[in-house]
C-alpha cells in the first residue's frame, strides 16, 4: 500500500518528471537551492524511488520541497530526463491538499502566496499590481519604487501605460466579464478549492499557535509566516 | 549599514579552490592508506558512534580530502575509536588512524 | 572451387577475421575506406591494463595477413546486393566483388563530444577529448599541453555521451573507466606534482587487472575519485575552466578550477555501420548497434544467411574481446561455406 | 574561447518564429516595472516594421507566478492558458507573441502536456467550456517578444541611430547577456540557441555592435524563485544568487547586462542597489553599478528613441553613464517629470550606489 505514492502518480507532472534515477548529482551540482539551502534535489527523486509513504509523508510535512525556486535548471541537465522541478511541484501541491504545509515554517508561507498572489489575480487579472507592492514591505525595492509608487499614475502615465484605463493597454482595469470569466476558471479547476485549503489549513495551525488571523486587520499569523527564518535552512549536513 | 530583514548568505558549495588543504595534505602524508576508500560504506554501515549519533565515518574522510576542514573539528568527538570501521574496510583503510591524524592536524594548526 | 568472403572495415576485428579465414583456406577481399589498415588503433599510444605500445598489436595483426587475403584500400562501397549464388558489392570506383558471404566488421566511432553541449567542448580552449590526449601521447606531444601551466590540475570526466539519454545513449560504453584511470596514470607519470580528478558515478572496472589499475592509481599515484557527474563547464578569465557537479558522498555541491578537463568519450556505431545495416536490412538494436541472431549463442551471425558481424559493430568492446570475437566470427563463416 | 563551437551549436536551434500577425500577451512584471518596454516593443513592430501585432483588452494573467508559487494547480493555469488561446482564436490569429518568460515557459509546458498526455488538453477543453463557453485552437506559433525582436534585429539596425560603441575608444561595448530560466531550460529546442548557449539576445548585441561576455556564471539563475523573493523571510537566498553572478562577471568589466525576461532585470537592477546598503559593495565603474536592460529598452536606444519614453529612469542604476559611452543625449531634467512635464520631485539618494548627479 503506498497511497501518498498513489496520489502524487495522479499529477501528470509527476509522471512526466520521474523516470528512474541513478544519483550522478547533474541536478544537485547546478541547484541555485542546493547553493545556499540544506537541500539537493537528487534527494528528492531518491526518497521517491522507494515509494515509502513514511519517508514521504515526512517530505510533504517538511521545508525541504519548499527550498526549490522552479528554475528547471535541474531539467536541462538530467541525463535520466527526471524533471527534479515538476516533482516538486507535485509535492507542493499534494501538501496543499492534504494540509500538510502548516507543518514547516517555509510550507506555512503558502498563505502568504495566496494572499497577495492569489488575491490580485482575481482582483485585477494579473499577478501583481504596482499600487500593492508597499515600499515599507520591499525595501530593496528601493528609493526609484519609492518616488514611483508615490507617483505612480504620473509615472505609469508618462511611461505610456493606460493606467486602470478602458481598453487595451499596460496596467488597463480588466472589464469585469473577463475578472468573472477567471474566477470560474478557477471555480471550475479546483483553483479556489486550493486557496480555501490553504485558509482553512493555516487557520487552523495559527490556532494551534496561538495567533490569530481571522481577517485582513488582524494578521499576527501573516507576519509571522512572512517573515519567520529560524535559520536552519543552510547548514551543510547530511548526505 | 542598511537592515532589510533577511541575510546575503555565503553558498554551500564545497568551494575547491578556496579550501585550505594543509590539514588534508598533511593526513595524506601521514596515513597513506587513506587514499585507497572506494567509498563503498562498509566503515559507516558498522560503525558504533553512527548508530546512535548522525555520525558519518566515510563522509569524514571525503570532507577530509576536500579541505572541509570546519565539517570535521565537530565530527571527530563522535567517534569512539572502537575500531570495526577497520575491520570492515575492504581496502584495509586505517581509519582510526585517520581520526587520530584528523585530531593532531587540527590542534597543530590551531583550528 | 574455393569459396569466397569479404570482410569490409579494416580495423581490428575485420584484419583479425581476415587473416583467420585465410588460414582456413578460404579466398578473402577485405576491404577498408581509408588508406591503411588498423582503423583505430592507430589512435592509441600504450594499452589499458598493461600499458603497451599499441603498434604492438597493430604489428601482429599485419602478421596474420596473409596470401590469401585481397587488400583494398581507399574502398568505398557504393551498393550491395544479395543474389542466388551470393552477394555483389559495387565500389563507388566502379569496381565490383563477389562472395559467398560477408562479414561487417565496420566497428564504431567517439561520440562527438561537441554534442555534449554544457561540456564547452569545441568552444573552450583547455576542453580536449580522451582522443586526442591519446594522440598527443602518440606523437610525444603531451609537453604541449601543460606549457605555461603552473599547478597543473586536471579534471577526468567519465560517461561523455554514455548512460546519457540526452545524448540519445542509455548504454555503457565500459571502456572509458578503465581509459580515464590509465591516463590518470599517464599524466602523473609525466608530472608528477600534478593535481588529477577523475568524476565518476560508478567506476565499471570489469575486466582483468581493470581494479587492479584503479587500486594502483590511488595508492601509488595518488589519483582522486569524485563520485559525481559533471554538470557544467565554464570558462574563466585565464583561460582554466570552472567545473560544477555534486560530490555525492558528500550530498554538497562542488565546483572547482582545472587547468585541463579530458572527456572520456564513448563508443557509438560508425556512420558506415548503419549505411551498411540498412542496406542489407540487419537489425539495429535500440542502442542503434547491430543485432546478432542471438545475443547469447549465435553471436556472430545475422538473420540474413551469409552476412556475420565482428567485432564493435556489436557494441563497445575492448581489442582482446575484439580479437576473441573476430575469431569465432570466422569460424562460423567458414562452417556456413562448407 | 572559439566562438565557431557555440556558432555550431546556434545552428542546430533555428526556432520558427512568425513573422507577421502577433496576438501579443502582457506580462504581470513587465507591466510593473518596465512598461516603457511594453510600450516600445509595440512602436517598435507597428511603427518601425509595420506589423500588425493585436491586444485584447480582455486577456489576463496566464497565472504563471501563481502556478510557480504552487498555489495555483496545473488544471487552473491550463485552463487560463487555454483562454488566452481562445481569444486569439476568436480575434483570428495564429501567432502568440508573450512579453513574460515564464508566460512562454507555460505555454510551451502545458502545449507539451497536451502532446504527451492528450486527456489533458480534453479535459481542459471541457473545463473552459463550462467556465466560459469559449473554444481554442492551438496557436501556430508561441515567441517570446525577444524572439521577434531576434528576428528583426538586422532591420532594426539598418534604421539605428547608434551603434553599441563606445563613443571614445571605438571599442565594442562590453555586455553580459542574461537570459531567464524558463525560456530554454526546460525545452531547448524552444529557444534560439538553445539552452546551453541561447543566441536570442547575443544575436541582437552582435548586431549592434556590441561583444558578448561569457562567464562562468552565466547560467545561473537570477534568483526570484518566486515564492523565494516574494515572502521576506526568503528573500537572502534571492540576493545570494544575484550576487553570485556580480562577483563572477565583475572581473570582466561589463558595461552593462541585458535580460530577456521581465524578472530578472529588475532583480539585477535592484539588488545591486540592496547589497550596496547591505555590504557597502558596488559594482560596475565609479560606484555607479551595472546598468541593467531590456531588450526592448536597448532596441529602443539603438533606434534613438528618447531614454524618458524608453522607461530608464525607473531603473535604480542610473544608466546615464551607458548613455554617455554610446553617445546618447538625455535632458537630465525631463527625467523624473512627468507626461506634461510636471515636476515630480526626485527619488532619493542611495547611500553607496551613486546616482549620476554624483560621479566624481
Amino acid at each position: 500500500m503506498s497511497d501518498l505514492y498513489n496520489k502524487l502518480f495522479e499529477d501528470v507532472r509527476f509522471r512526466e518528471g520521474l523516470k528512474a534515477c541513478l544519483n550522478c548529482g547533474t541536478c544537485t551540482a547546478i541547484c541555485p537551492a542546493a547553493e545556499f539551502y540544506d537541500y539537493q534535489p537528487r534527494r528528492i527523486l531518491d526518497i521517491l524511488q522507494t515509494k515509502d509513504d513514511s519517508q514521504i509523508e515526512e517530505l510533504l510535512k517538511s521545508n525541504t520541497i519548499w527550498y526549490c525556486g522552479e528554475c528547471m535548471s535541474c531539467v536541462t541537465r538530467c541525463p535520466r530526463g527526471n524533471a527534479p522541478g515538476l516533482l516538486i511541484q507535485a509535492l507542493r501541491s499534494l501538501s496543499q491538499e492534504l494540509g500538510y504545509f502548516t507543518e514547516s515554517e517555509k510550507g506555512r508561507q503558502q498563505l502568504a502566496i495566496k494572499r497577495t498572489i492569489g488575491k490580485w489575480i482575481l482582483e485585477y487579472g494579473y499577478c501583481l499590481f504596482p499600487s500593492e507592492i508597499m515600499p515599507d514591505m520591499h525595501p530593496e525595492q528601493g528609493p526609484i519604487w519609492e518616488w514611483e509608487h508615490k507617483n505612480i499614475e504620473a509615472v505609469m502615465n508618462r511611461l505610456g501605460a493606460n493606467y486602470k484605463g478602458t481598453g487595451p493597454g499596460i496596467l488597463r482595469k480588466i472589464p469585469d466579464e473577463a475578472l468573472d470569466e477567471i474566477y470560474r476558471i478557477f471555480e471550475v479547476t479546483g483553483g479556489i478549492s486550493r486557496f480555501e485549503k490553504i485558509e482553512e489549513f493555516s487557520r487552523k495551525k495559527a490556532m494551534e499557535m496561538g495567533m490569530s488571523m481571522e481577517d485582513e486587520t488582524n494578521q499576527d499569523y501573516m507576519k509571522f509566516i512572512y517573515t519567520a527564518d529560524s535559520g536552519d535552512h543552510t547548514r551543510k549536513h547530511e548526505n | 549599514m542598511k537592515s532589510f530583514g533577511y541575510k546575503i548568505s555565503e553558498d554551500r558549495q564545497i568551494d575547491f579552490d578556496a579550501n585550505d588543504r594543509e590539514v588534508t595534505g598533511f593526513i595524506n602524508a601521514v596515513e597513506p592508506s587513506i587514499r585507497l576508500c572506494m567509498g563503498c560504506g562498509s566503515c559507516t554501515a558498522t560503525c558504533s558512534a553512527g548508530h546512535f549519533t548522525d555520525f558519518n565515518i566515510r563522509r569524514v574522510h571525503t570532507f577530509m580530502q576536500r579541505g572541509e576542514i570546519h565539517q570535521l573539528k565537530k565530527e571527530i568527538m563522535k567517534c569512539m575509536l572502537c575500531g570495526k570501521c577497520q575491520l570492515v574496510c575492504p581496502r584495509g583503510v586505517n581509519l582510526r588512524n585517520l581520526i587520530l591524524s584528523i585530531h593532531t592536524a587540527l590542534e597543530k594548526s590551531g583550528i | 572451387m574455393s569459396k569466397k568472403a569479404i570482410v569490409i572495415g579494416g580495423g581490428t576485428a575485420g584484419m583479425e577475421t581476415a587473416s583467420q579465414l585465410a588460414r582456413l583456406g578460404i579466398e578473402v577481399d577485405l576491404i577498408e575506406k581509408q588508406s591503411r589498415l588498423g582503423g583505430h588503433l592507430n589512435s592509441w599510444d600504450r594499452l589499458f591494463p598493461n600499458r603497451r605500445d599499441s603498434k604492438e598489436v597493430l604489428e601482429y595483426l599485419e602478421q596474420g595477413l596473409s596470401d590469401g587475403i585481397s587488400l583494398h584500400l581507399n574502398a568505398e562501397i557504393e551498393d550491395i546486393h544479395k543474389n542466388e549464388d551470393g552477394f555483389s558489392v559495387a565500389f563507388r570506383d566502379g569496381k565490383a566483388l563477389h562472395s559467398d558471404a560477408l562479414v561487417i566488421a565496420t566497428g564504431y566511432e567517439v561520440f562527438d563530444a561537441r554534442k555534449k553541449e554544457e561540456y564547452g567542448y569545441g568552444i573552450y580552449d583547455n576542453v580536449i577529448t580522451s582522443v586526442e590526449l591519446e594522440e598527443f601521447f602518440r606523437n610525444n606531444k603531451q609537453k604541449n599541453l601543460f606549457e605555461g601551466i603552473k599547478s597543473r590540475r586536471v579534471g577526468i570526466v567519465h560517461c561523455v555521451g554514455s548512460r546519457d539519454e540526452k545524448s540519445g545513449n542509455l548504454y555503457c560504453s565500459k571502456l572509458c573507466c578503465v581509459t580515464g584511470v590509465k591516463q590518470a596514470i599517464e599524466i602523473k607519470e609525466l608530472m608528477p606534482d600534478a593535481e588529477i580528478f577523475c568524476l565518476y558515478m560508478d567506476l565499471r572496472m570489469f575486466d582483468r587487472h581493470f581494479e587492479e589499475m584503479y587500486y594502483e592509481a590511488q595508492e601509488k599515484w595518488g589519483i582522486q575519485f569524485i563520485r559525481g557527474r559533471l554538470s557544467e563547464a565554464a570558462e574563466n578569465t585565464d583561460h582554466t575552466i570552472l567545473i560544477k557537479l555534486e560530490d555525492t558522498l558528500t550530498g554538497l555541491p562542488l565546483k572547482m578550477r582545472v587547468d585541463l578537463l579530458i572527456l572520456l568519450v564513448g563508443f557509438v556505431p560508425s556512420p558506415e555501420t548503419r549505411r551498411l545495416a540498412k542496406m542489407l536490412g540487419l537489425k539495429e538494436g535500440d542502442d542503434r548497434f547491430l543485432c546478432p541472431a542471438d545475443e547469447h549463442t549465435i553471436t556472430n551471425s545475422t538473420m540474413i544467411p551469409g552476412v556475420f558481424l565482428a567485432g564493435t559493430v556489436k557494441g563497445p568492446a575492448g581489442i582482446a574481446s575484439t580479437i576473441t570475437d573476430a575469431r569465432a566470427t570466422a569460424l562460423q563463416v567458414a562452417n556456413y561455406l562448407k | 574561447m572559439k566562438i565557431e563551437g557555440k556558432q555550431r551549436i546556434w545552428m542546430d536551434y533555428q526556432k520558427e518564429i512568425a513573422d507577421d500577425h502577433f496576438f501579443y500577451v502582457r506580462s504581470c512584471v513587465r507591466q510593473n516595472f518596465f512598461p516603457g518596454s511594453e510600450k516600445t516593443f509595440l512602436r517598435i513592430l507597428q511603427s518601425e516594421l509595420q506589423k500588425d501585432i493585436y491586444e485584447n483588452p480582455s486577456h489576463t494573467t496566464c497565472s504563471g507566478i501563481g502556478y510557480h508559487t504552487d498555489i495555483v494547480p496545473f488544471e487552473t493555469s491550463m485552463t487560463m492558458v487555454a483562454r488566452q488561446f481562445a481569444l486569439m482564436t476568436e480575434a483570428g490569429y495564429e501567432n502568440l507573441a508573450t512579453s513574460c518568460i515564464t508566460s512562454f515557459g507555460l505555454y510551451s509546458e502545458v502545449l507539451e502536456t497536451w502532446h504527451h498526455f492528450p486527456e489533458t488538453e480534453e479535459k481542459t477543453r471541457e473545463f473552459l467550456r463550462r467556465a466560459t463557453g469559449r473554444e481554442f485552437k492551438k496557436p501556430n506559433n508561441v515567441s517570446h517578444a525577444s524572439d521577434i525582436i531576434f528576428k528583426f534585429r538586422k532591420e532594426i539596425a539598418e534604421k539605428g541611430k547608434y551603434r553599441l560603441v563606445n563613443k571614445l575608444t571605438g571599442q565594442p561595448l562590453r555586455i553580459v547577456e542574461h537570459i531567464g530560466c524558463h525560456y530554454s531550460k526546460m525545452f531547448p529546442s524552444k529557444g534560439v540557441g538553445g539552452a546551453e548557449y541561447p543566441y536570442v539576445l547575443i544575436g541582437m548585441i552582435e548586431e549592434w555592435g556590441g561583444e558578448v561576455i561569457d562567464y562562468p556564471e552565466r547560467r545561473h539563475c537570477c534568483g526570484f524563485g518566486f515564492r523565494q523573493y516574494l515572502v521576506r523571510a526568503n528573500r537572502g537566498f534571492s540576493v545570494s544568487c544575484s550576487k553570485k553572478k556580480f562577483e563572477s562577471m565583475e572581473p570582466y568589466k561589463p558595461d552593462m547586462i541585458l535580460t530577456n525576461c521581465p524578472g530578472c532585470p529588475m532583480f539585477l537592477d535592484r539588488w545591486q542597489y540592496t547589497i550596496s546598503e547591505m555590504e557597502g559593495k558596488t559594482y560596475g565603474e565609479n560606484g555607479q553599478g551595472i546598468p541593467v536592460l531590456t531588450y526592448e529598452e536597448l532596441s529602443g536606444l539603438v533606434l534613438g528613441y528618447n531614454p524618458w519614453d524608453l522607461g530608464l529612469q525607473v531603473h535604480q542604476v542610473p544608466i546615464e553613464p551607458l548613455l554617455d559611452k554610446i553617445g546618447i543625449p538625455c535632458d537630465p531634467e525631463m527625467k523624473f517629470r512627468g507626461a506634461d512635464g510636471q515636476d515630480l520631485g526626485e527619488p532619493e539618494s542611495p547611500s553607496y550606489m551613486k546616482f549620476y548627479s554624483e560621479k566624481s
